[in-house]
């Protein structure tokens, strides 16, 4: 399930909505995305976050088919919101469920990479100096490098 | 062909969106941008280096040789920053 | 943070106790261990997780200074239940904050590997057939080995 | 000394815990478990392979040559399967 949204999410409430009911589930791996106060050394008050409406959705979906390729989850959970954000507030939510706890935990480092490198987002960081578009980090390309299919992840589960 | 420009490219071509209609010679990607590019100034500054830049066609990312035909949705921005 | 109780717990609510107001955070990372079903190849009933208390609380509070100690964590919490717990109730808990998506993650694999094979908790699992002590399994072990401090993954953060 | 059994140890030996005076000759944890053994056929069936068990004194993990010393708390159980 993926969604889009300006709204704030509750992490337990999905988790719930999620994974209530399946008992085939025996763990749950989640990601909560934070805005930071301080990027690099600025500190920043706050930023917006830019989307291509439409596609975005459409990259959102894809990576998601592709973690339940990977794994064999029982269900998964992709939130991203857009707009104007402060620190503290939650930006992204993953959330994976499985059999095993090493599948929940690699799908949701996995769509976690992509997202970071793959989905039409954009950070615009208010800081001292004006606004500033954030740059994307090689960090993040590498991070992405490790899901390669030559690494034979996919089998990973445990 | 409509196209749409996010964050640093939006902001330096001065518009979110717009209609245009390429020359003949304007095939694919690469030459949307290279067309681009002597549109103005701001165009020059936002496509100078256009390995850094990212297309998609239709929602998909694309690579420089991608064709393109009339009713596209060509979309050019920055590198991704989300999660 | 660790606790050891009878009581079932809310995600949402021990994240956002965990993680609010803490603006350097950058991500967190939860785990959540559901009963399952299906335990090889019996169907479960239900189970109950006996423990050993006194030890029980000076395991996890090692495990999880372990952690503070490989992964710069903004934060940590561990709950672990013991008693009787039927398919889809929650086992255990943990959670981890960091500045970076990387560190959150791997110091909550690591949490969770350490419990399965240090912690003094046993599962007795009530099948068709009866009651019937879990075995330990051999890939927990395998999953534990990868924290060896030879690898080197405390400097992993990213 | 105060010995505490888990899990099937537990079961096997019939008890949770009891306190033991154990001989002078029993100096460590693998002297322990043999003179537990020899304590009667639930004994023997839990601690046949002292390879399997585990034993904690003074809720610490130790290993079969650890001294014990007559105030101990040690625990007996098998592999730990929580989480």
């Amino acid at each position: 399930m993926i969604r889009v949204q300006r709204e704030d999410f509750d992490i337990g409430a999905e988790i719930a909505a999620l994974t209530d009911g399946n008992h085939a589930i025996g763990g749950v791996a989640s990601f909560t995305g934070l805005v930071r106060d301080m990027a690099g050394d600025a500190g920043i008050g706050a930023m917006t976050l830019e989307h291509y409406p439409g596609m975005t959705e459409k990259a959102l979906a894809r990576i998601e088919a592709e973690a339940q390729e990977r794994w064999p989850l029982q269900a998964s959970l992709i939130i991203h919101r857009y707009g104007r954000l402060e620190p503290g507030d939650r930006i992204v939510l993953v959330v994976t469920a499985s059999a095993h706890r090493q599948a929940a935990f690699d799908s949701a480092m996995f769509l976690m990479d992509y997202l970071k490198t793959q989905a039409p987002f954009w950070k615009l960081e208010e800081t001292g100096e004006g606004a500033q578009w954030v740059d994307a980090r090689e960090s993040d390309d590498h991070a992405l490098a490790r899901w390669a299919p030559k690494t034979g992840k996919a089998d990973a589960a445990e | 062909m409509k196209l749409l420009y996010f964050a640093w490219v939006r902001q330096k071509i001065g518009t979110a969106e717009e209609e245009v209609t390429p020359p003949a010679e304007v095939t694919d990607v690469a030459g949307l941008l290279d067309w681009l590019k002597a549109r103005g100034p701001g165009y020059a500054e936002a496509l100078k280096d256009a390995r850094v830049v990212k297309v998609a066609v239709n929602q998909e990312y694309v690579r420089p040789d991608h064709p393109l035909k009339p009713g596209d949705e060509v979309a050019i921005f920055p590198p991704v920053t989300g999660g």
